[in-house]
């Protein structure tokens, strides 16, 4: 009764277990990387912009958003067989042989970092509360049907596009939420009137890192199992963002003759997302081009944005969107039936598939951007989404969680109100 | 010769860089202080433990300036600084008997001009 | 020759190598978590503490502590006849798939965590040197003792006591020496006179998610194979610390209407915690009811706590000692054996299951205690267990350690001792 | 056709699938470690050398570097078989029943951390710029000859000479390369003339944490598989460095009555790197005492270099050459064969591996230094290898990358320069 | 009026703010220096490199009082630092022309006395 | 009595330690200030913004010395803390009316010797 049933491969499960875990590692490791890039007084408040992701997501992907995503439903949107986790237990998952509730904690932990991602955004003036209630809607309205389309019947998957680990759901899906977001929120106070610099540029490196190792669960898993797609996909997430990230180092040293380290931990990211889409479909020397390829739009975004009126904080859209874009198209080019066994894209023989991703690219944004901004606009009807001027000076952790992230205590008068001394200021003796 | 001393708020701290620049004051030093005055305190909690912060941060400039100047740096840092709201910080003068330019050697008026590299 | 031998189980064995690294990770994962909540003048002497359970407890265990816990022996403490690992090679632990010399790996990982779990009850006072010697002693005559009753045929395991990943031993152990030896150390000069505050949140932060991170390993190596138990045990570690997060969040805007960072990392722990008895044992939906319930009385703890005289510093017996046992108890209601394969509790008609969990709860805390402020008084009676004053006032970095966490080097002067030059002040030319 | 071809085992693939990323976390890992022990005004510039490492040498290994070192060639060189990786696909590599692309990347992982180790050497005064042609070249000059003389086929293994994880090529390899480095590019501005200290030891610390963790997989999957030397080369390298770490507890307490976190740090890549060649080669309780007699000349040597004239800025020969030197020996004494199922060291009676691990511990060093050192004098032909004396004073992280690792933001005047419009200095309105 | 600047130890910090307290001090700005007087100096050792630690961490309060509270003010940050030991810290007293509140443009005696909003 | 303020390079600090110990000036307080004067800005990215970084790291020196003391201290700051490029730095002296030792409550020039432990 304790082994698994029949139909789980307990190689395959080792596997998803692990890389379930790297990915559910990827959303601190996200907080660290976004709490780097804004500033200390805000520093908090963006790592707990995604540790709400996990408690939040978590929860409502359990309760409804995995049945939406993953149940037999229609083309859109996924029925109600598995509310409530109802039924996904150690049984396979059809298609795959792993245990159903595995499968289950490695989509949700997808979820739960698109979620995340989005706060980029909107990040040193976004009410917690709101973004609180908009990560909950979020991850039930926007997120599984977005996956339903690609990977639980939907009808993007009927016309066989092929997106591995998310370029539709994950990437694009955080990019373009990301910049319904910025919109509707607004920018910060001192957008434009002030440099808003990194505070802590460690962080962003260690927490690239960190993103690059959880990557490769995070496409090394999308095979559900240990198999070529696997085994490809985890090479390619190695040499799609190494070259990324050498093209990157040769536009900074163009631009500036430097390269700086921002850039460069930008650039893994990148890499990391170009590749998602495609990682399994296309030959390591391809994956190796669209390293190169898919650091240029993505850069010339980033280069361009913060002279626009746009405040998509921590450009969210051209590490995620675009570069998620990039990998999709990408595909229908490359994808070589030698190497994923399953299709081909334009260069072998398949125009088709390019036509399919094409759509892909049009539908997928579409709908995470106008669902994201009226649910932004809705949320807002509700409550304030931004936080005001005067907290935007003092700073969102303060305000929002009345907490700093770096203390001395000094000058903290210790307040012990229950027993009824209310200390004298400053010390006690 | 004097030497002003402005406390401000750090979040005003670029709009004062500003004026001082405008009003021609073009050597200057500043840092990071926690001052006390008439501010509400704000509560924080870190598990069980509930402060009130008696400080609040504030930016800290140095100025010397010759006497005929005095006027406009103040004006220049109540300008960049006033927001209206208590908090907005001090200004003090001191009387500064000599200035030197490490570099040079010289002193006090032509210590305090910077040159023009930029 | 190099294959593994018959009996054990390759993908078993596969995700088991990987489970143990993650435990392992914990323990410096624990360091930055503690190294947080502590002042910046404490913050290396923190750290440290945790890496010196990582050396000091795993020579102790290879020695004597694992024989002590797992060798057959008597229903108290095991036998010596695994001492300094005879017999402990490749062939399979029994009742077991794994190599003997990695379940001895994987169950040390535990010892370490735990022993290290306690010095965030000593910060910033107890002398490091004492420490030591403290954990030393206590990983040989509190730990195995603990472990042996649940988990190597002792009186508990016997009465059929579930403990699924270290209610008793690591968590209980934990909390309840922790409790003993914030006793028998006393409170920091500085308590009730200060207000004593994290120095970095953002450590905090990172350090929590990578100890649930690391938790992954804890909980879904504990069915030591990839088997039901463990597919179970790994997707409730995500579900139950989301839920306590989540009603962390509730229960701190309840209180101030604002939501604390430095209370989000603590639920993370407290779920994880709370779900490590009962991982295995549970359904996911009573998990995540777990993850819920489990919060109240840690936060309860947590906030009325700092009001006492008790300086249980970073709040051990909380976190880990009431969370814990809140586990072990739910088991005696949730206990479901259409999930686990093993037995039912009160709910589902098996109230002796409740009965002999309650037992555990009072024996394992009991003597955790005793023998944690026993073996303090001992270590004590041979040396100080306190820093002076003096020391405190300056740090225990400089003081124990002689180091800064963060120099800048200046007015440092160079002393180049043995080339009997001694530097001139401050610099040379 | 998507399941894996015959002869590739799924437990082994998926075990190598982590343990390649764990060995790929290592060098973000690396950066944090390094970045801590520079001066805050070098902390990025330090952490680049690592990521350029994974960029850069990621791409030099797939194009020619692994055919150099695996490909069948001669007893000096691979051939060219595999360059451009060709013909490295899902088919298992030789030896091995993992497939032949993801035997590579795990080879890669190696090249790309040694390559970052030896940045240890130069940092704070080395050129960006010539840095990564350096390291473009060594990645493959020297590594791939060194991994090619014990793994690949070459001399050294010809004769038995016996290196589980990479003593010649990835420990001595770096270590000797690292003195070449130091020697050619000279000491820092600063040497000897003020304290150069770590801006930050808890990055120290946790960096030497996460190393450890990632050394799991480094000597964990060097066994290629889920088998017998796997398995020890795990346990060992717990057990290892854990004695490494008492026993430098035990050398700064007779030196200075207080152990250092530094000297911790230190110690735990010692105890790491001593274990790396013997890992599946000796028994437990063998690589406890390795861990022992690894401190010592590292050790020393960490007291006396800083004494010379030698600025091996952060003592990568004595934290891996040295102890990589004495773990090769030491597999010469204690290798035995009921534990590995290969042969046996001079105590177990064949002597004639101590001899030639005795040459291997000559020569690898020995092209390591000479073709490090030829290599920088050519680069330093065509450009200057170290930054001015004024940029050094600045920092590296202003003059090369443009950006400092600490911002606050105040003073810094934004550049609107697309726009025509250049920002009034210091604000706008 | 005068500026009294107290530098004292860290540990002290928040005895001297709860002294300069109850003696109606009640604005003043505080910030982290590093000292270096008849202390002794502690040793450190990074690896093999060993250093004497020639500077202590030091609070410094900047404090603007009128003429007539100046040796309370002495004597509230000498109650608040001493603890007998060397390296208590020191005391400075600098004239001072003149105190401007940057909110409402309040000068002198005027622009010392904070508002009081809690 | 006199305030001897320096500001000087960070990469001079431990040059200006020396040659304040060679002057025999053994009591100052040190912190860290960012200063603006004439030096050339140099430009930073981050991501798609560029900043040109107005203010430079200085190290600010704060010596009470007796009046027969001032030159020498000048004297040693200038020469500890010349590179001869611009951004070198600059030294105020204020006048001081009083110094207090806390430890003891000695003041003036018993206050500004230190005594030695070392
Ligand atoms: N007497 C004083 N001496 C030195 N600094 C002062 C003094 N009074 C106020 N400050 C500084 O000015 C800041 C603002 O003062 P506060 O009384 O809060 O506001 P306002 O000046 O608007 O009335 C304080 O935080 C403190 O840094
Ligand atoms: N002449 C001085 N000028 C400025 N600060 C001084 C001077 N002398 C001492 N200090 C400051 O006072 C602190 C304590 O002085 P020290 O001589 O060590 O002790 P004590 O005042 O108890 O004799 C020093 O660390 C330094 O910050
Ligand atoms: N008028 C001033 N008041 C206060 N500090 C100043 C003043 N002028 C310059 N400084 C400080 O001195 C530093 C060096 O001044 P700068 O004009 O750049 O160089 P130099 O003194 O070599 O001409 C500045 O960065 C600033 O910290």
């Amino acid at each position: 009764m304790l082994s698994l049933p029949a139909g789980v491969n307990a190689g395959d499960t080792a596997w998803m277990l692990i890389a379930t875990a790297l990915v559910l590692m990827m959303t601190p490791a996200l907080g660290l990387f976004y709490g780097g890039l804004v500033r200390s007084k805000n520093t908090l408040n963006t790592f707990m912009m995604s540790l709400a992701a996990l408690g939040i997501v978590t929860v409502t992907w359990a309760l409804i958003g995995y049945t939406l995503g993953f149940a037999p439903g229609g083309s859109l949107i996924g029925g109600l067989r598995f509310a409530l986790l109802r039924g996904v237990t150690f049984a396979p998952r059809a298609g795959t042989a792993i245990p159903h509730l595995l499968f289950m904690a490695f989509e949700g932990s997808f979820a739960i970092i698109t979620a995340a991602l989005i706060s980029g955004a909107v990040v040193e003036r976004m009410r917690f509360g709101a973004f609180m209630v908009f990560i909950a809607l979020w991850s039930v309205l926007v997120y599984p049907v977005l996956a339903h389309w690609v990977w639980g019947g939907g009808w993007l998957a009927q016309h066989g596009v092929l997106d591995f680990a998310g370029g539709v759901p994950v990437e694009m899906g955080s990019g373009f939420s990301a910049l319904a977001a910025a919109i509707a929120v607004g920018a910060r106070r001192d957008y434009h009137r002030q440099a808003l610099l990194p505070h802590n540029a460690l962080y962003v490196l260690l927490g690239a890192g960190l993103l690059w190792f959880g990557w490769f669960g995070f496409n090394g898993g999308s095979g559900y199992a240990v198999n070529q797609p696997s085994v490809l996909a985890f090479v390619n997430t190695l040499l799609c963002p190494a070259c990324t990230l050498v093209v990157w180092f040769v536009l900074d040293a163009l631009r500036d003759r430097r390269v700086t380290a921002i850039g460069a931990a930008t650039a893994v990211v990148v890499g990391c997302v170009g590749i998602t889409p495609a990682a399994g479909y296309i030959s390591p020397m391809a994956s190796m081009l669209l390293g190169a390829v898919a650091a240029l739009p993505s850069y010339a975004l980033i280069m361009w944005r913060p002279r626009t009126r746009l405040d998509e904080s921590l450009d969210v859209l051209a590490a995620h969107g675009t570069a998620g874009l990039t990998g999709m198209l990408f595909i229908g080019f490359f994808a070589e039936r030698s190497w994923n066994g399953i299709g081909n894209g334009l260069l072998f023989g398949h125009p088709a598939q390019l036509l399919w991703q094409g759509i892909a690219v049009l539908a997928g944004p579409a709908y995470a951007f106008i669902g994201t901004y009226i649910l932004m606009r809705l949320v807002g009807a509700v409550m304030p989404l931004r936080a005001s001027d005067r907290a935007q000076a003092v700073g969102m952790d303060v305000v929002e969680h009345g907490e700093e992230a770096y203390t001395t205590g000094e000058g903290a008068i210790l307040v012990v109100a229950s027993e009824g001394e209310r200390r004298d200021r400053f010390a006690t003796r | 010769m004097k030497l002003v001393i402005g406390i401000v708020r750090p979040e005003q701290a670029n709009d004062v860089l500003e004026s001082l620049y405008r009003a021609q004051v073009r050597g200057f030093s500043m840092s990071r202080v926690q001052g006390h005055g008439g501010e509400l305190e704000h509560v924080e909690t870190y598990r069980g433990t509930t402060v009130q912060m008696g400080l609040s941060e504030k930016v800290r400039f140095e100025i010397a300036v010759s006497d005929t100047f005095v006027e406009q740096t103040i004006d220049a840092l109540c300008d960049g600084a006033r927001t209206g709201e208590v908090g907005d910080g001090k200004i003090f003068v001191l009387p500064l008997e000599r200035v030197v330019r490490i570099r040079t050697g010289e002193t006090d008026r032509a210590a305090v001009t910077p040159v023009d590299q930029g």
